[in-house]
């Protein structure tokens, strides 16, 4: 990270990651004043994953993610106050209040949706690759996944499709060893990798620390040029870890699904903090642009919660609409 | 000059060419759609002509290949994705129900879902319990979807562009059994709206309601009962969703008499729906109790000996039409003309499939 | 003595211990059903009490798992197969319907399909357009299937332990918002039989039809209407499928005047079967239009400004009740009392899920 | 094939080939006829995985199949009166004539069952086999399976959940290149082989020649083996070739879907007439045997027939019996 493009990227990763935290975190925050009626998956824990997949991508690159996508959506330039207003269920909410946090959608940044049902947008993004083959564009879709969605038919149905067609897709799966309170070992065959299932398909699958930001936008710099050059689909692995209950905002390792040591040990690994040692370490950490940086944040962030609070709900003569288009 | 009559099979087959020329967007997907035998032959020679970018077959994944098709209809395509059996797409209705028809909803009205997703209900010579389902009854419950089941080659034509025009995700069901059926269709782009019944004949003494193949038995009842006297209204709802109810109520109001020929399952289906409307919206204007002639509670069997007492034909509709009239029971109604085999969908066919 | 009350979590809870106390082949599997929430309650401890090959997790792989617990059940076991959501299953449509309904029909009785596939209907704290799917209709519709529907807790155990010792396929539908109310339950084993229908409340001016949580709404509206003076039926219909025709038959014949409250859609659903069946088989015995309150015919909205006017509530019943009677409509019955909150369950409620 | 065990292998599996192929030969000559009102799926030129994984199980192993399944249930030793009746639709057929030839049911003979949905009996014996587990019997289960069905998410599933738990099981796959008329190009990356989706799932797979019954029953007796020992589930690929068309009884290579070319090359490659060629090389050809096996298997075919089409049909009283156990 010696040249000013590397420190340049290292300190939008770090903003990214921090934005993300910074807005999870608000929204933890004020869930108990039960003004977001409506279940939260926050990636706090997860961020290099979004972030690193978000600053590869180019703008006009489409992404789609699942019922944990509020890192996904902001890394991919999605609107924070058309998903703070989403989740206060109002007419400003990306969805109209339709949706709610596991709904969304921002079509100027290119994220096409996400939808709570397990695996279910991972054929649809390959149908946005099969849309650019077909009409012979070359922008890439990216299917956010977690690890659980591996155990979906859909997604090797989608695999083996994306693969025939060497469509322009990279499956970004996030590997967080859990899928609700039920751990890898009840779920997946200990003596395989969920990455040999991706090869199985014939895809290029590639391993990655989820935790380290550099990592992932590398490896994800490397899928977007393979995929955008029609060399085929890519699968990446990226080992992260949720630090939050699956849904909500409270802390959970004292139910027994887990344990704080396995907690502990990956908070050790914290992606930001790590990440800030690292770009201090190189030198390259930037104290006030960083303090700015977070004041902005928090101001944004607190003005995107006064906004959606103040946001009229959708009227209730409104209800039918939007059935049919 | 007497109007042009093809059969259905070859309107579906021209109602897909004129939406392939006319829109670039529209492609055709589904196992076996550009094979020999041409998907009943509603796709021969497409793939030759459109070429095979817009005439594809593919893996056999009915729910991965559902999410595809939507996917490229986000993505600026008009796809139409083919199933040879309804049965298959049990496979895929997370993305059928779950996600096409809420797409648009679910996201505020911000994308729109124009996909159709044609299925086929088998029939006859052994289909059996797992080729035959006729669920469009199933889709008529979902909000969001549009489900079309044209009975004649005119509406086969005419809904199909309509379906492929249209911007919401279109349930396309077309029953086997009417394939071979010939029928005035317009050469060139026409449109059928998707949401009107169509009077298939008028009449004054009892209001037939009759979805898909059963309109034929029903039109062949109807005959029948004109022999008797009898002016039978025949409604053909070929349009499950929208469904206009209007043409039912304004026809039973007339006729003070309802019998209504599915070619599904009674149970919670479109022939309970049709007596629901008319008990809410023209209480009192029935005469007699209304009557559903639906398939029998059970699975299809595939033996020809119980298949044959299993499906509904015309004379089941007269039997219930009678009913509804207070007449005698005329065994004669159900008797079966020497010579036809009950599970042929014409003399020519010869099977295997 | 006051009889025990236990709420219908505990009671489904008791329900399982039972049956896995009694046979060894009873076993319990699905996404999170040893977990720490237990469920929702209705699985704490059993993992603990009877072991891990009693009561298991699985992959996120609903249709496979499907076939799965059903193989089982033709080699020896009695599987219970649980989903949080409804919504997930629609991704073993074809498991469901098409194999499990119809394996012991296909196969001329030769093997019997012993399996209950539990399902969880979501309602309130946003749940939205793909957590709250109620298609108790869809299931009704398929001939093969047991389909039972308990509103109380009472029902939730006997019903359970009946379907887990029937030997066919049941689907065992529970609604999210019944999971914390509480009634009298037996201690041991009992049954409740699959297939009749409950008197909730006995009347006679009017019929009211309630599916799953709408039997609470329902009661809650005969409260109210009696307060009016009008003595409204309340009839749980617990079982879909048999169906207990003749409950609503004698009951409709007494009262002439019916209203179905559905925790699902309308169209071409259950309530649509329950104006059928009194259409064909008690026509002319209502002396009104009868009238269904029913979701609205869209998909779930998410936002709680929404989802209050899409739940359809007591008062609904109520107006929809009046208008049976022809009483002219009254605008407090959809008031809502200060400080009650639709999109939860219950007061102590606080999400997140 | 010096031993005489190996001897009398030989022979019992070119009797068993022989006795399907004459069965399907009897079918497809008397389809004309249209008394077998239903559709039939025939294994003509396919026979030797049949016989072979037919002799390597036990008598009370358990198998399921498919759409084209008449020769699994015959080597499983199912019925041939009971399935001819079957496709007849009569009272006396396995399914009582409710399922027709692609429901196939004998459960002396532990075949529980074929269905004509591609990929929907997979679950189920992988179920079966989790049966046995449960019960800690040591029965292995099979799932014979086109290669089709690897493009059914249900597979995936299935071979998942197999691998997690070691579940005896073995997944036969018959790879005749085709699915309908839809060759193997048009469904499934030509980069990647069916056999690396098996092994992404950690199961234990074997490419084999499906034409040779011997090296099937040598593959199958070592995957029965490792299934039985609980090492794990099994996948054999078994390359193999469908004579006639998809479904019905004719020859179809004139309609253009594959080339007669590729028909001959496979027809020289006849499971059958390889194999009686390798046997009387070895020199254990038995003239005689073999001489009396086709009078008697005519005989019993010839009688299967006569006595189906003699049989009474359903009554039209029991249409709705055994809907409800
Ligand atoms: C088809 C389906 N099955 C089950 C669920 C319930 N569910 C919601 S989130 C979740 C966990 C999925 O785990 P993973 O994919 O690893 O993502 P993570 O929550 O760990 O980010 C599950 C099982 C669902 N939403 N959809
Ligand atoms: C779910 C499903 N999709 C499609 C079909 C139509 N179909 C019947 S047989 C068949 C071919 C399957 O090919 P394969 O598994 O290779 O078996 P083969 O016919 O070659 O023996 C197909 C696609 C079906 N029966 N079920
Ligand atoms: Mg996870
Ligand atoms: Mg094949």
């Amino acid at each position: 990270m010696s040249s000013s493009v590397g420190a340049d990227l290292g300190l939008r990763l770090y903003e990214l990651m921090l934005r993300i935290r910074l807005v999870e975190e608000a929204i933890a925050d004020r869930y108990a004043e039960q003004r977001m009626r409506c279940p939260v998956h926050l990636s706090i824990g997860q961020e290099a994953v979004a972030a690193g997949v978000g600053l590869a991508l180019r703008a006009d690159d489409l992404a789609m993610g699942g019922h944990r996508s509020h890192a996904h959506y902001l890394a991919k330039g999605g609107d924070l106050r058309a998903m703070i207003a989403e989740m206060h269920g109002r007419e400003s909410g990306c969805c109209r209040g339709r949706g709610g946090s596991m709904h969304l959608v921002d079509l100027a940044a290119g994220f096409l949706g996400a939808v709570p049902i397990v695996g279910s947008t991972i054929p649809i993004a390959v149908g946005l690759a099969f849309g650019e083959h077909l009409q012979k564009r070359d922008r890439v879709a990216v299917a956010f996944m977690g690890e659980a969605a591996t155990e979906e038919g859909v997604f090797h149905e989608s695999a083996n499709f994306a693969s025939l067609h060497r469509l322009p897709v990279v499956f970004v799966c996030e590997n967080n060893l859990y899928s609700v309170y039920s751990p890898l070992s009840v779920r997946q065959p200990a003596h395989c990798e969920v990455l040999d299932q991706a090869r199985g398909h014939g895809l290029l699958a590639h391993p990655g620390d989820g935790n380290d930001p550099l990592a992932v936008h590398a490896l994800m710099t490397d899928a977007l040029a393979h995929a955008r050059a029609r060399r085929g689909p890519v699968f990446l692995e990226l080992k992260t870890y949720r630090w939050r209950e699956h849904c909500g905002p409270a802390f959970d390792n004292h139910i027994g699904y887990r344990t704080e040591a396995e907690f502990l040990a990956w908070k050790e690994r914290d992606p930001i903090a790590t990440f800030e040692k690292k770009l201090r370490a190189g030198g390259v950490f930037d104290e006030v642009r960083v303090a700015r940086f977070i004041e902005r944040q928090r101001a944004e962030i607190a003005a995107a919660f006064a906004a959606a609070q103040a946001a009229p709900f959708p009227a209730a003569a409104t209800l039918m609409d939007h059935v049919y288009a | 000059m007497t109007p042009r009559e093809i059969s259905y099979a070859e309107a579906i087959r021209e109602g897909f060419a004129t939406a392939l020329e006319r829109d670039p967007r529209v492609y055709l997907i589904g196992l076996g759609v550009p094979d020999p035998k041409g998907f009943f032959g509603t796709t021969t020679g497409l793939q030759q002509r459109f070429g095979a970018d817009r005439v594809m077959d593919m893996p056999c994944s009915e729910n991965g290949m559902t999410g595809i098709v939507l996917g490229s209809a986000l993505n600026g395509m008009r796809p139409v994705l083919n199933h040879q059996r309804l049965d298959f797409a049990l496979l895929s209705m997370d993305q059928v129900c779950t996600q096409a028809a809420k797409w648009h909803y679910m996201f505020g009205g911000r994308m729109k879902m124009p996909v159709v997703i044609r299925m086929i209900i088998g029939r006859g010579w052994g289909q059996g319990p797992q080729h035959s389902q006729s669920l469009h009854s199933w889709f008529a419950h979902i909000a969001g979807l549009k489900v079309a089941m044209p009975a004649t080659a005119h509406d086969a034509k005419g809904m199909l562009i309509a379906a492929i025009e249209d911007d919401n995700p279109v349930v396309f069901l077309e029953h086997r059994w009417l394939h071979h059926v010939t029928g005035h269709v317009p050469e060139g782009h026409y449109t059928v709206p998707l949401g009107s019944a169509r009077l298939a004949r008028p009449g004054k003494d009892v209001t037939i309601v009759a979805f898909s193949y059963m309109v034929l038995e029903a039109l062949d009842a109807a005959a029948r009962l004109a022999q008797a006297g009898i002016e039978a209204e025949v409604l053909d709802y070929r349009s499950l969703r929208p469904l206009d109810a209007g043409t039912l109520l304004a026809s039973v109001r007339k006729t003070g008499r309802l019998v209504v020929a599915d070619a599904g399952w009674a149970a919670a289906g479109m022939s309970a729906e049709m007596l629901a409307l008319v008990a809410e919206h023209a209480h009192g204007s029935l005469v007699a109790a209304p009557r559903r002639v639906c398939l029998p509670d059970c699975p299809t069997p595939t033996s020809p000996a119980l298949a044959d007492h299993y499906y509904p034909r015309a004379g089941h509709i007269v039997a219930a039409v009678r009913e509804t009239l207070g007449l005698r029971a005329d065994p004669s109604d159900l008797a079966v003309s020497a010579g036809v085999e009950l599970d042929k969908p014409n003399p020519a066919f010869t099977g295997p499939f």
